[in-house]
């Protein structure tokens, strides 16, 4: 991989070639699913909640370099942290973790902040509604 | 790892003659053409040689040749030339929604200063229809252009049909041949055509050169002003080694032209076929016979093109999308829209476009690992899951 | 026979070192660099680095530099740029007599759409006064453009100065430093311009390959539209071989400009000694101190420019002239002119103009040739006779 | 010379670099001046007539090189042309006889056709004065 002539940075293509948590979950506390084909961008977020604590993540997407390992950097990201914690990654902080991403690709990140808060809404809809 | 250079649409290597043949003219004969003395007129000789065999390869007159600095300067020229010339007669332009952006933006910078655009409509390959360009003319047109080939989906067009269409009228026509000029055999009476834009790099030339051919007796007025340069028409000190590397570029086309032609059908069709074979869910944009011979275009489903762009690059292999991906204004190819594309297919286009130097082992290499990466992008599309 | 170039204000040759960074490119590094895989992505890296290094010599921020096909482009879209973005505000322009074409013509053209143009007065040396400056301005005036220094006499103006007054005034301010670039230092933010032009091969650098300092925040439209390049600035592939040419020579103008204009001066003042020692009847054209390191403009009498220049040609010596037979006008130097010089003056001026590679014996050579061929001239001019 | 890479012919530079006939005449029987130093063009012209044959020719010119070299191949033309004949010599003769003119120059010829023009006239002044 030539890394120095790479649209993004190394982070970046590392995870897009090896991206983490690809895949669907069984029984998830929480699905975000956000964007659509028109934009060229679909992301689907799974989490597992236990005690307030997001225990595992995973995600499926359909979109560019940056969207995929937006993806896969957030379900890093938010596992071991508590909900409320994961409320407050910001799509500058899942860009940074990637060491920056090109100026016209940071919507992708806003899709994975996005994707997150959608996943935690429907866990805390799911929770409502167990109550 | 060996690199496998499968977008020659975007740009082609420069060939190593083209190189060689420029390289006195760096540091030897370097004058300026505009000099009286030896220097300078070595240097106007150089150039006077490269626009005849460019003018002979499209059957005009020498003079009829202006030198560029591009495709889009030639494009640039040719509409703004001709507009702002000519609108005392109208203010209507005809074009296509297949245009090149340095077609389609210009005419939008035209539209601002009150010239109205017409785009025709296109059929699902992306072919025009003669007939259309009939309907659209009216009293107030005084210009139609219409690329000859498209850059993105090889579809040729009717461009000879169109002209005699726009010279019984009296109306300027002009085509962008970018795609074509040293590939396809171009005569200039036999397109009908009044300007025709052309572009080095597009055929083993250098970047940043190009020309515009413009008919005896054509209206216009000069894009860039400044010194007495081609006759007036394009002021700057012309640029001689880039020059000389396009009349090395065209004389080389000239005499591979129609060889190249038909080993890159060869390859090309082998490469469709083989997409077709061992990938489900694909579609081919474009015409499936009116067709550069260097391209193809498709369509995979559920999958978007700039990851597989990423992982095709990670082998070694370089293609190119029409996914809003790949550009900074966030939208699909234009041209893939307007065949009736939805934006889902769009952005799951796949450009590959063949040149001089392709192998059919590369060919045989690309049919081997894009498969797989179309597979592992299919596994992680939420797309595929609810197809599937 | 050695050949002796002395028309470095008209073009230079290319730097073997500047040839060399730039043949990578053509065929080994020669991707696109809109496309987003490797072979484009080196490109792209590759014009970053040149724009840095340009940037950095003239104290600029990279995204203000764009690249352009040479100075007339610049110059052309910075004139028609500011012009039609300003429109609202108002519609006069204020220029110089002393401008290159690539300044003039673009006026002539925005004359033609509306726009009001007033050239500056000028001194016999050639030199601007800021204070006329002042009195030209009025509410309507929506930019200057003063060169910064002329290629024919050599004279260097006071843009500070004059850029001052356009700031406190809030008027956008262009200069054309095709001829100082990369010869004498620069800082636009010393300068106080909103833009700048410049163009390669005056440095040793490529034809065909120029730029455009923007300061941030100039409002302007585009040029040559097209594509997204430029960050939408300037559309059409990138000239990647030139502009890492372009970066290269700017290296090397970075390292030696210092030096070179010393070495030059004292060669320049030599050559003009010399030629005011052996030839009657000649005076200096330009500001005597307030000059070029590389130029040296003269009138001789009664003897015809072109007539010399090729007698200096048949002599091995390249040089040019501002008589009206250089060019196809048939009009004198209108930059001889504007300094109040008579046509017959204006016909007999002959320009030397030195440069990295001039040696000083090149220099002895001419002062031994030259005053032969105003003899062998004067003795066959009608009007020598009568003076004499 | 290298007149390979020349503005000029061959021909014309030949005779821009050894121009025939140049000088004054002592007596001539007709004087041409044409041109002016605005336009950067003076030429004047000389001529000797013996029995309506001219049988001498002589230039002085500021100018460029067409101004030059049509100054001197029209001096050869001339001569041994009867005064009738040298009228009918026109500038497109003058520039054939050297082998062409670069288009821009073409007015240069037109300044010799102009000399010879104006030293007939004044010929014919001088001979009806006489008579
Ligand atoms: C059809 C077409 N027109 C115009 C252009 C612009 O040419 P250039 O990049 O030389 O300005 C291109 C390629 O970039 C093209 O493919
Ligand atoms: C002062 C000045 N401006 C502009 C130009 C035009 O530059 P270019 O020939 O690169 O277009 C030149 C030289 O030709 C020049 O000397």
């Amino acid at each position: 991989m030539r890394d120095v002539f790479s649209l993004y940075s190394k982070k970046v293509m590392e995870h897009f070639k090896n991206p983490r948590n690809v895949g669907e979950m069984e029984n998830p506390d929480g699905i975000g699913h956000v964007g659509n084909p028109i934009c060229g961008d679909i992301m689907e977020l799974y989490i597992k909640v236990k005690n307030e604590i997001i225990v595992d993540a995973k995600f499926k997407t359909y979109g560019c370099g940056a969207a995929i390992a937006t993806s896969s950097m957030v379900t890093e990201l938010v596992k071991g942290k508590t909900v409320d914690e994961a409320l407050k990654i910001s799509n500058r902080a899942v860009a940074e973790a990637l060491g920056g991403l090109p100026p016209v690709k940071l919507h992708c990140s806003l899709l994975a902040e996005e994707a997150l808060k959608s996943a935690i809404d429907d866990y805390f809809k799911k929770q409502g509604a167990k109550r | 790892m060996k690199r496998i250079y499968l977008d020659y649409a975007a740009t082609t290597p420069t060939a190593p003659e083209v190189v060689e043949a420029m390289l006195p003219y760096f540091t030897d004969r370097f004058g300026n053409p505009s000099s009286i003395h030896s220097f300078g007129q070595e240097g106007k000789a150089a150039i006077e040689e490269a626009r005849e065999k460019i003018a002979n390869l499209i059957g005009a007159k020498q003079e009829e040749i202006i030198f560029t600095s591009g495709g889009t300067e030639s494009n640039n020229s040719a509409l703004k030339g001709v507009a702002y010339a000519n609108q005392h007669k109208g203010n209507h332009i005809i074009t296509t929604p297949l245009e090149h952006h340095a077609i389609i933006e210009p005419c939008n910078f035209l539209e601002k200063s009150g010239f109205k655009v017409t785009y025709l409509p296109v059929d699902k390959d992306g072919l025009l229809n003669p007939e259309e360009v009939k309907k659209a003319i009216t009293t107030k047109t005084i210009l139609i252009s219409a690329m000859h080939a498209n850059n993105e989906i090889g579809t040729i067009e009717p461009i000879a049909e169109i002209g005699r269409i726009a010279r019984e009228r009296d109306i300027y026509f002009h085509t962008d041949a970018v795609q074509t000029f040293g590939h396809l055999p171009i005569n200039v009476d036999e397109l009908n055509v009044n300007l025709l834009s052309i572009s080095a790099h597009k055929l083993c030339g250098p970047k940043g050169m190009g020309a515009l051919y413009v008919k005896k007796g054509t209206r216009m007025v000069s894009f860039m002003h400044g010194g007495e340069q081609e006759r007036r028409r394009r002021a700057s000190t012309e640029n001689v080694p880039g020059i000389v590397g396009f009349g090395k570029a065209v004389e080389i086309a000239e005499e591979k032209m129609e060889e190249e032609a038909k080993e890159l059908t060869i390859l090309r069709d082998k490469l469709i076929k083989g997409i077709f074979e061992k990938i489900d869910h694909v579609c081919l944009n474009g015409h499936p016979t009116k067709r550069l011979p260097n391209n193809i275009n498709v369509s995979i489903e559920f999958v978007e093109g700039e990851s597989m762009l990423l992982n095709l690059d990670m082998e070694g292999i370089a293609a190119s999308t029409g996914s809003a991906c790949s550009s900074s204004s966030l939208e699909p190819s234009h041209v893939l829209l307007s065949l009736g594309l939805s934006p889902e297919l769009a952005h799951g286009s796949l450009r590959f476009t063949l040149g001089r130097y392709t192998k059919e082992e590369e060919i045989d290499y690309v049919l081997e690992i894009l498969p797989k990466i179309v597979d592992k992008l299919r596994s992680m599309s939420p797309l595929y899951k609810k197809a599937s």
